[in-house]
């Protein structure tokens, strides 16, 4: 299941919808992503999710799909958030239901890590100071690139360095 | 060709989207990329550095080499910065 | 924080609380443990989670506190419920909040594999045959011994073994 | 000394928790193990393998060397089975 929305999102429903009426699941596994205050040195007001709509859902899609493929999964589930969010705000909750907990926790840690590499969000954070440009763009970080790579992504993955 | 442009590339190109016509000599992503920095300078400021250009054809990320044709769907933008720990590791 | 109760909890209302008016959280990784009705090749009706009462809390607590010290964590939660349970129950809920994804996603997986070979809960499994005294317990499995090995115990462990 | 029994060894010895004298000559965890044995088929049954026998003195794991004293509390139950899986793996 994949969602990408603005709005807010309700943790306990969400997690409660993979596993309602079932019983043959043994674990869920999740992660949520907040805004965070502190930016390295900077205090943040609030940061702007952008996104590439249409293609944001097929990559997600292509996580879920991956993962599935990889652990015997019951269910899975990628929220993403977009538009303006102030710190302490949700951005992002992943989930993975399995007959077992060692495929719902791996599972879990590989959609946030492939997630976050594959998808296509850009972060504009806004800070106290006079920013020239409304905000400051996020530049990505060579660590995403390593979470991901220990899932030994395919040699063809296009958006690994250039 | 539809074009799309997101984040800084969209600001410094001042547009986020717009409908190109190729011209006949360009056929592949490269090609492409290399005809947009001729345009203004705000396509030379978005697109001077590949090491941070990503590109999108219909959808699929693709490389400098794939070919693009009029029919396409071709967005250029830097590497995503989605998921959560906004800000750390710059 | 450690809770100990028969009674089923709140998914959502237990992860909010975690963060609850902070703004200097990245990312809470979460495991819910639920009853499987299919045990090996039997069918389950309920099962029943004896525990002993004292110890449990004080085990959970130092499984705790070996997690923060371990990672860096803004909050941590073990939520263990005993007494008999359906499939499909809630049986046991861990989590953990931090600045950085990577931490909470390790001590989330580390909390709930210690846990399983730390924490005095035993389990009865009763299934639709004619279970001699009301139920058949369950043997401890090595798997579970592996996993929290992985995270090397110290070598004191007393559980683990003879 | 205050001794508590769970799981099946609780059913074996057919009480979950008794007071009793301990004998001058038991003075670690092994000795009490031993003497416990002697004091009945239900104790023997549940104390026959001692590979699967746990011990909390005190409410901390404890081995067959550790000592023990009339003002502990110690129990004597199978490895534990909690979390998550039922029945998986036996």
């Amino acid at each position: 299941m994949i969602k990408v929305q603005h709005e807010d999102f309700d943790t306990g429903q969400e997690l409660a919808a993979l596993t309602d009426g079932r019983t043959d699941i043994g674990g869920v596994a999740s992660f949520i992503g907040l805004v965070r205050e502190m930016a390295d040195d900077r205090q943040l007001s609030a940061m702007t999710l952008e996104h590439y709509p249409g293609m944001t859902e097929k990559m997600l899609g292509e996580v879920e799909a991956e993962a599935r493929k990889r652990w015997p999964l019951d269910d899975c589930l990628i929220i993403h958030r977009y538009g303006r969010l102030e710190p302490g705000e949700r951005i992002v909750m992943v989930a993975a239901a399995s007959a077992h907990r060692k495929a719902a926790l791996e599972a879990c840690a590989f959609l946030i890590d492939w997630l976050k590499t594959k998808a296509p969000f850009w972060k504009l954070e806004e800070s106290g100071d006079d920013d020239p440009e409304g905000g400051q763009w996020v530049r990505s970080k060579s660590s995403d690139d390593d979470a991901a790579a220990r899932w030994s992504a395919d040699p063809d993955d296009k958006n690994q360095g250039s | 060709m539809k074009m799309l442009y997101f984040a800084w590339f969209r600001q410094r190109i001042g547009q986020g989207e717009e409908d190109i016509d190729l011209p006949a000599d360009v056929s592949t992503v490269g090609e492409l990329i290399t005809w947009l920095q001729g345009r203004g300078p705000g396509y030379a400021a978005a697109l001077d550095d590949l090491s941070v250009v990503r590109v999108a054809v219909n959808q699929e990320f693709s490389s400098l080499s794939d070919p693009v044709a009029n029919s396409d769907e071709v967005a250029l933008f830097p590497p995503v910065t989605g998921g959560t720990e906004p800000g750390t590791g710059r």
